[in-house]
């Protein structure tokens, strides 16, 4: 190594903001959970390297953390605090209430704990995503390729935002089979009872690659895992089982994050928390903070279906166009797409 | 000598007391229990259809059809076999007659089938899936297990095979990935589950510290250096310290074919293959070798062992690495063999699980493995009875492998001790 | 070969076990070491054996000085040793134990078993044995266990032998089968050190006799040396061998045993169709060879048994079915053989100890759920004087006090209850001879009051002394019940199993 | 196993004067500050170690090695400064309340801490190791919260209903497993190990079934807010966090220091659990005795609970509420040696050394787990008298009677 010559400053790149600092809580999955901390969190430092700002992010263990981290956080003059989850709703609440002058951001949940349709703090800003959407579009993609005649889905955990994508997977592949009188079975999730196969942890492991393997030996040949990074279990489970069995990602597109399973990859459902939390810090830095909740919807982008990318060329070449159809009945509304955790 | 006391004999000088012939009840008991909730389940919880069993999977080679049977008689007649069975071995107790292990095995197949036909009704049960995906979750525990077996055979109380499971698991995925080489990860996985048994070692032999004390703190201890490390090292560089190579499945020519088990164990990675080679290996050795012998004898009276010039405190020592090591084996198989990534807290408890089946196999390595099969088998149950939809909420369905634990525990204990010496030290005069 | 010590010394802590010892033992000579309990006889032979390593002083073969690491070391330079307490492994076979640390092996360190049966099978034809090799240990008798430690000794071609106190747990006619093969081993030459109490052995077998007090060598003695005169040597004054008591005040009531059975854990019968009674101002002595059902007897009148049938009644009231507390509460005194095990609680303070079993009874000792210190101190200083128990003070660890003193706190506890009947199971068992004096006086004191007794002993002499009547039990049941100055002889036949007629007539001609 | 407490427990030494100046005297304190000094230090080479300052200034090490020292004390001091500031005194804080805000942090993080400790100390001290606490809590708290919503009444009725719940929640939950290891010799090791994960499953199931525990209006697997008046009041005003469940867990403190010092209950459970021959032979009933012991150790564990719904986790909690304190729990038993005033100081330390480390993490982006490591190392230190000795080069104390007297064991058995 060479020693530097001179103490570097600070301030290489962007125009610094005065006494802007963002920064964010996890919640127990930590910021590497492949998942929704993680996005979250590269929205956050995408916007900091812009605004050339420092940030500060704290882990949570367990239940009892939020509320501490989030404190820490204040302590140590963040300006803007996102939090990411549902869990942190109550913490965050309070923390906003004890410091009017930060400013906050809540992924997953409403701040709305009196459910009075409103926001419990003036300055939270709720990031939420109707994901049922782009899940319809993506169970209607999954049963149009199926030969199998099944498809299958499983959770991390049984959360709304997690089950939100299954709901969503179901009924649009109810409604292809409606529209083509077909009859594509969904296995691992049932809408009406709400229940289904759930690894109740995001971790790839041993146990999410069978719950995996038990979707594909009843017949699943397409697969979506929801939750982390529990696709590269049921990617291994896919390539062990050596059939032809198509995957689908959830958050990001998982085509470009995860090159490993690209060759297996029919689409993602992306759900696009690091724009959302890009342009609320940015807002925020801006002084522009706006409390109004953001609803990612297929309307706004907030939330969409990736393109096929390989896969392009093995599904139905109609499938595209009637995909356009379908999304827009969704954004007029002419398609219901209900999910008990549709926010 | 002329007049002897009636009642007991004496055969080449050693006596051989009366034995009074005792009834326990408690297998009829179960059996019965068992029996009746089947009976149930044809009768008045009866559902009618269609349930199909599947004995090939895709890269059988010979393909057998699936078998449909009808879901209401099957499991009638199941439920009419559990109740000549449990009736048989109420009998065979009210004579005071033994009753052998087949019974239970063979009832303990029957009600599994008439339960799976029930809950299949007008569904499928892939049963390679069910029993491929039944040793898949058993293979760290059976690890875990034989490496705890050898560690307390040998008097040292292992509670830390978590923490075993949990360095092993990241030192494999560190060197695999760095070296790109599984053999070389295996390897390290062994390493690092042989350092967590020479802190144990340490503590326990040389400076008589409580075992389970020294045991649950290094739990912690590695629970929280792996995942500060992982914090601080794998995850600034995923792809150089945390990409390992995954196991190849190897099928294994002819014995793949076989239906039904064929692909459930001969279409396994070598980690598998290791475990098939070890249990019967560290069975026959803990039995029928100088090095078992010495072993037992260390961990039932350790000064008896010494009197006879066997080092106590070395032997201890040298097999709890061993036994380290080979728990060492299961850690790799979190990475390595299954999910090919280093977790934080990754193997989620399966250490106390192992530990539970090294107690409820009563130190024996088979008994053991057969228990850490069980697990298996009841954990992947939960996944196949979720799948088919049954209507007991998910959560009670993910009890069912602690639930069957607690039983099977329970009805089983108080046959089975523990080394004599486990858990003391030896501190010489 | 020639054994030699010279000036071996051994500490434990403060404690000097053995003080400056030198010793020789001649090829075909059988050398007897004589000792009170805790002179130092055992600590000796484990230095000897490699198990303890020596402060001072060395060990000589043949008259080469050895250096022994462990007993592994000693057993190659030939020293074989039948240890006092088992050094048996009880899951094992017979075949195991004898192999054990020398195992004959085939491919891969596979056990070559049947190497070992016969082995073992030749051993014991050469002493006239009678062994199973696959029989495993834990479920043979004592008397048979210690033929497994002389097989186990004997195997490795030992030309030196230590026995350390075998004949504690023989019948007088399993010690003469013992004495025998010594004497077999002496005439092939092998040095021999023979450590025992019972001056009728030393008498019978010894050529040389040395006698060690408090860790130190204070003499020799020669095999024809009287009783009183070894006697005093080891005690270091002269010894009251036996205990003044009256003739017996028997009065009505006490207790009535009657068809007694009890059945252990694994099924088997160790109490068969037992029957007795004890009156209140009798010693009832019950002896024979340990593990004839003794312990199971005393643990069934106390209510740990729960497999027991028949009926026990106390001037009275039956207490079979009773859990311990309420035996206890019927006002049954018991001193268990094993004190460190079920005597006392070892990390407990005396005064703790003294009230073990009175936590149920609330005062005074217990109040409001709470322990009264005060009223507990002050108890425990009257005990501790009443007993002469040495102890620093009532906050002492009980496990910390000698044998004797532990054994005092149980008495303590239990005579200082009013009670309708004492069971005391081997009193003496391990204390020394002062300590045995004192106890042996309460025992009769306590009968005097007017208490049935029950007193289990493996020592004739303790029966002997203290029994107004005898017991014999073998092999689960009782062989007869003769009166208290029965001779030795006939009581050896009867704890061999013979009936008491039989007996006596075998005896008489 | 059955050996566990024997190992553990001290001797009961006269227990005349109070037992922390004993300790203090008797120089085992000194060697508590040792072991945490060496377990800090250790911790400090880990944090060293990995900081990327101190990595980057290794790379000219040999060019300016003073470079890597002073980045070595600001990584080391910078992460230790921190835990000082979130745990004891933010001398950055703006105002006085602020700066002594994380002493009340460190106070609240230790009150379930303490709790649940003690019914791992109470079960040591019978010889059962209780790794349940996690299920006991979660039990307790799905008594309590049954309590706390459906309960309408004024604090000083409801909260106690509340917490006698909680109570009776984990007494049950510890109490089955001394019931069936008392009837049927099963090992509490497996039947605590199993028994967390049923419980776990099962209040899952009561947090995600609507009209249950589940939060109406919500589908998440979350309760409503624990009602006002079954939460712990705060003991000071708003930023100090400290609520009156610490003054119970206090209050738990002493009663279980006269359970098992004073009572004859107690008295009981400690021959159970040094001798328990002995005790069967003194007409000690050994299988209710750990009936009771379990039972009581559980209902500690369900406070515990009750702790974290009615102090920590007002705003409604999920499944994980247990957040370790069940096993953390058994570190604290270890550190506390298994005496009631052991175990409040131990919480009192781990509760310390957990508020400070969100700062730590932070303030320097120091994973958290390093405290894992700091606690694991100190309780393994303080085990291992003659460890620390041999490093400090401390002289032995007194004839260290504990090893001669286990030989004699040994070598008599
Ligand atoms: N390992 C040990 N640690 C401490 N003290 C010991 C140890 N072994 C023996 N002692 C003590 O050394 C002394 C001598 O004991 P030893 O066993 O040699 O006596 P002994 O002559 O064999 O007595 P006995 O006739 O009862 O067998 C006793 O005071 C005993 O308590
Ligand atoms: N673990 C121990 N710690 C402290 N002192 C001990 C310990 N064990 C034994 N001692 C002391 O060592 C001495 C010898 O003990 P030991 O039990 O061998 O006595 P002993 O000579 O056999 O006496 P007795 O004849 O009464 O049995 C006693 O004074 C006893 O208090
Ligand atoms: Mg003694
Ligand atoms: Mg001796």
């Amino acid at each position: 190594g060479q020693a530097p010559t001179e103490a570097p400053d600070g301030g290489d790149a962007g125009p610094a903001v005065d006494n802007f600092k963002p920064c964010m809580v996890s919640d127990e999955g930590g910021f590497d959970d492949k998942s929704f901390n993680q996005l979250g969190f590269e929205g956050l430092t995408k916007a900091a390297d812009e605004l050339g700002v420092e940030v500060s992010k704290t882990e949570s263990k367990s239940a009892s953390d939020y509320a501490s981290n989030l404190d820490a956080l204040a302590s140590e003059g963040c300006t803007f605090i996102v939090s990411v989850g549902f869990k942190l709703s109550a913490p965050t609440i309070e923390a906003a209430t004890a410091n009017p002058d930060i400013q906050y951001a809540i992924i997953d949940d409403w701040a709305d704990a009196d459910f009075d349709g409103k926001t419990d703090a003036p300055n939270i800003k709720p990031l939420v995503f109707d994901t049922a959407q782009a899940a319809f579009l993506g169970g209607y993609a999954a049963a149009s390729y199926s030969e199998s005649g099944t498809v299958g889905t499983f959770g991390g955990a049984k959360i709304p935002p997690v089950t939100i994508f299954m709901d969503g997977f179901q009924l649009g592949v109810e409604y292809f089979n409606e529209q083509k009188g077909e009859d594509v079975k969904v296995v691992g999730w049932d809408v009406v009872s709400q229940e289904g196969q759930f690894t109740d942890e995001f971790a790839a492991n041993d146990n999410a690659k069978q719950k995996a393997q038990g979707l594909i030996d009843l017949d699943a040949d397409v697969l979506l895992p929801v939750g982390g990074p529990i696709y590269q279990s049921a990617a291994q489970a896919i390539r062990d089982s050596g059939g032809n069995i198509a995957l689908m990602g959830v958050d990001a597109d998982v085509f470009t994050t995860d090159p490993s399973v690209a060759d297996l990859l029919l689409v993602s459902i992306m759900k696009g928390m690091d724009v959302a939390v890009y342009d609320a810090v940015m807002e925020a830095a801006d002084d522009k903070f706006d409390p109004t909740p953001f609803v990612g919807t297929l309307e706004n982008g907030g939330v969409s279906l990736s393109e096929f990318h390989d896969f392009e060329s093995k599904v139905d070449p109609a499938l595209a166009d009637e995909l356009k159809t379908i999304q827009e009945g969704i954004i007029d509304g002419s398609i219901k797409v209900e999910s008990p955790a549709s926010p | 000598m002329s007049a002897i006391i009636a009642a007991t004999t004496a055969a080449d000088g050693t006596i051989v007391r009366e034995t009074v012939r005792q009834r326990s009840l408690k297998l009829p008991i179960s059996l019965g229990v068992v029996a009746v909730l089947i009976l149930l389940l044809a009768l008045p919880a009866g559902r009618s259809g269609t349930s199909v069993f599947r004995l090939a999977d895709r890269t059988s080679t010979l393909a057998l059809p699936d078998v449909g049977v009808p879901t209401w008689q099957t499991v009638f007649i199941c439920a009419l076999l559990l109740v000549l069975l449990a009736a048989y071995a109420t009998v065979q107790v009210a004579r005071y007659r033994r009753v052998g292990l087949w019974l239970p095995i063979v009832f303990a197949f029957v009600a599994v089938f008439g339960f799976l036909t029930w809950s299949a009704a007008d569904g499928l049960v892939p049963v390679t899936g069910l029993l491929f995906g039944a040793v898949s979750l058993s293979v760290p525990l059976v690890f875990g297990a034989l490496g705890g077996v050898i560690g307390e055979r040998a008097g040292v109380v292992n509670v830390a095979i978590e923490a075993q499971f949990l360095l092993a698991a990241f030192s494999s995925a560190l060197v695999a990935s760095m070296t790109g080489s599984y053999v070389l990860g295996i390897l390290a996985a062994m390493l690092g589950g042989a350092l967590v048994a020479a802190a144990l070692a340490l503590f326990a032999i040389r400076y008589i510290v409580d075992q389970v004390i020294v045991g649950v703190v290094l739990n912690v201890l590695i629970t929280g250096l792996t995942s500060f490390l992982h914090g601080a090292l794998m995850r600034q560089n995923e792809a150089l310290f945390n990409t390992p190579p995954r196991l190849p499945r190897i099928a294994i020519p002819l014995l793949h074919d076989i239906p039904v088990l064929g692909p459930v164990l001969f279409n396994q990675t070598l980690i598998v293959y290791l475990m098939y080679i070890a249990v019967p290996l560290v069975a026959w050795a803990l039995y029928r070798s100088r090095w078992g012998l010495r072993l037992r004898a260390v961990g039932e009276h350790p000064q008896a062992a010494d009197t006879v010039g066997i080092k106590v405190n070395p032997t201890r020592f040298w097999n709890l690495l061993l036994a380290g090591s080979i728990a060492g084996i299961g850690g790799a198989y979190f990475t390595l063999g299954s999910v090919g990534a280093f977790d934080k807290e990754m193997t989620d408890g399966l250490g106390f699980i192992a530990l539970a089946a090294v107690i409820f196999g009563g130190w024996d390595p088979i008994r053991a493995t057969l228990a850490a099969l069980l697990f298996g088998f009841s954990m992947n149950l939960e996944t196949l009875l979720s799948n088919l939809g049954s209507p007991i909420p998910g959560e009670f369905m993910k009890m069912l492998p602690y639930v069957v634990t607690v039983l099977a525990v329970v009805g089983f204990a108080g046959k089975v001790r523990a080394p004599a010496a486990d858990g003391k030290p030896y501190i010489k005069g | 070969m020639k054994l030699e010590l010279r000036g071996i010394t051994k500490r434990f802590g403060s404690l000097v076990a053995n003080d400056h010892i030198s010793l020789t033992v001649e090829p075909g000579q059988i050398h007897c070491l004589l000792g009170e309990n805790g002179a130092g006889k055992s600590t000796l032979m484990n230095v000897l054996y490699g198990l303890y390593t020596a402060d001072e002083g060395e060990i000589l073969l043949d008259d080469v000085v050895q250096h022994f690491a462990g007993p592994g070391d000693a057993m190659a330079a030939g020293i074989g040793m039948v240890h006092q307490h088992f050094m048996l492994i009880p899951v094992f076979t017979v075949a195991e134990n004898v192999m054990l640390g020398h195992e004959p092996t085939g491919f891969a360190g596979r056990l070559d078993l049947a190497a070992a049966r016969a082995h073992v099978r030749a051993v014991s034809e050469r002493f006239g044995f009678e062994i199973d090799p696959d029989a495993v240990v834990g479920e043979l008798p004592v008397g048979v266990q210690q033929r497994v430690e002389i097989i186990k000794a004997l195997s490795r071609d030992a030309r030196v032998l230590v026995f350390d106190e075998p004949t504690a747990v023989l019948t007088p006619q399993e010690t003469d089968e013992l004495m025998g093969i010594m004497r077999q081993l002496r005439d092939e030459g092998t040095a021999i050190v023979f450590i025992t109490h019972k001056l009728r052995e030393v008498r019978e077998v010894a050529d040389k006799i040395t006698v060690i007090r408090l860790g130190k060598v204070v003499g020799e003695a020669d095999p024809t040396a009287s009783n009183a005169e070894m006697a005093a040597l080891m005690v270091g004054r002269a010894v009251e061998l036996t205990v003044k008591k009256g003739e017996p005040n028997l009065r009505s009531g006490g207790l009535v045993v009657q068809g007694l059975r009890v059945i252990d854990d694994a099924g088997q019968i160790v109490i068969n169709d037992v029957s007795f009674e004890v009156r209140p101002g009798e010693v009832l002595a019950i002896a024979g060879v340990q593990g004839n059902g003794q312990t199971e007897l005393t643990e069934a009148i106390i209510g740990l048994q729960n497999k027991a049938t028949g009926s026990i009644t106390l001037d009275g009231e039956e207490l079979l079915g009773r859990s311990v507390q309420g035996i206890i509460d019927a006002g049954v005194g018991f001193v268990p053989e094993d004190r460190k095990e079920d005597g006392l609680v070892g990390e407990f303070s005396v005064a703790e100890n003294l009230i073990l079993n009175r936590s149920a009874n609330g005062a005074p000792f217990f109040r409001a759920g709470t322990i009264q210190r005060k009223v507990l101190d002050a108890f425990a200083r009257d005990q501790i004087d009443e007993f002469d128990i040495r102890t620093q003070g009532p906050d002492t660890a009980a496990g910390r006090l000698s044998g004797g003193n532990q054994q005092k706190v149980v008495l303590a506890r239990e005579l200082s209850r009013t009670l309708k009947l004492f069971v005391a199971s081997q009193p003496t068992r391990g204390i020394d001879v002062g300590s045995v004096e004192f106890v042996h006086e309460r025992i009769v004191q306590t009968r005097d009051s007017g208490v049935p007794v029950i007193v289990v002993s493996t020592e004739l002499d303790e029966v002997s002394a203290l029994a107004d009547r005898i017991a014999v039990m073998y092999r689960g049941g009782i062989v007869g019940i003769v009166a208290g100055d029965a001779p030795r002889e006939v009581l050896g036949l009867m704890m061999a199993g013979e009936l008491p007629d039989a007996a006596e007539k075998e005896v008489a001609s | 196993m059955s050996e566990v407490t024997e190992k553990k427990q001290e001797v009961v030494e006269a227990p005349r004067q109070n037992t922390v100046i004993h300790d203090i005297l008797s120089g085992s304190a000194l060697r508590a500050v040792l072991a945490i000094v060496l377990a800090m230090l250790i911790g400090g080479v880990l944090i060293a170690a990995t900081s990327p300052g101190v990595q980057s200034a290794l790379g000219y090490f040999f060019q300016r090695p003073g470079d890597t020292f002073a980045a070595i004390w600001d990584a080391v001091s910078g992460a230790y400064a921190a835990l000082f500031r979130g745990a004891v005194y933010n001398y950055n804080a703006p105002n006085f309340l602020r700066a002594i805000k994380p002493i009340t942090d460190t106070l609240n993080f230790a009150t379930p801490l303490i709790a649940a400790g003690l019914g791992v100390a109470l079960a040591f001290r019978v010889g059962l190791f209780n790794i349940g606490g996690r299920g006991q809590m979660l039990m307790g708290v799905a008594a309590a919260s049954v309590v706390a919503f459906t309960v309408q009444a004024p604090i000083f009725i409801h909260l106690p209903l509340t917490i006698i719940a909680g109570l009776l929640g984990g007494m049950i939950w510890g109490g089955l497993v001394g019931f069936l290891k008392a009837k049927t010799g099963a090992h509490e090791v497996i039947l605590t190990i199993m028994l967390n994960f049923i419980a776990y499953y099962f209040i899952s199931w009561l947090l995600a079934t609507p009209g249950l525990l589940q939060r109406p209006g919500g589908s998440q697997p979350i309760s409503p807010p624990t009602p006002e008046s079954a939460r712990f009041p705060l003991l000071f005003s708003a930023p100090l966090t400290v609520n009156a469940g610490f003054l119970v867990s206090v209050l738990a403190v002493v009663f279980v220091w006269w359970l098992i010092e004073r009572s004859s209950l107690g008295f009981r459970m400690r021959a159970v659990g040094e001798n328990p021959n002995a005790a069967r032979a003194s007409g000690v009933n050994v299988g209710r005795t750990m009936v009771y012991a379990m039972g009581i150790a559980g209902a500690l564990a369900g406070l515990a609970g009750v702790n974290q719904m009615s102090g920590t986790i007002t705003s409604g909690f999920e499944a994980g509420i247990d957040a370790g304190i069940g096993f953390d729990a058994i570190t604290v038993a270890l550190l506390g040696r298994s005496r009631a005033w052991g175990v409040l100081w131990a919480g009192i330390l781990f509760g310390a050394l957990k508020a400070g480390s969100f700062t730590m993490q932070t303030s320097q982006d120091i994973p958290i787990d390093i405290v894992l490591v700091v606690q694991a190392l100190i309780v393994l230190f303080i085990a291992a008298p003659p460890l620390i000795r041999a490093i400090f080069f401390l002289p032995k104390e007194g004839a260290a009677p504990r090893p001669a007297r286990r030989a004699k064991k040994e070598v008599a058995a």
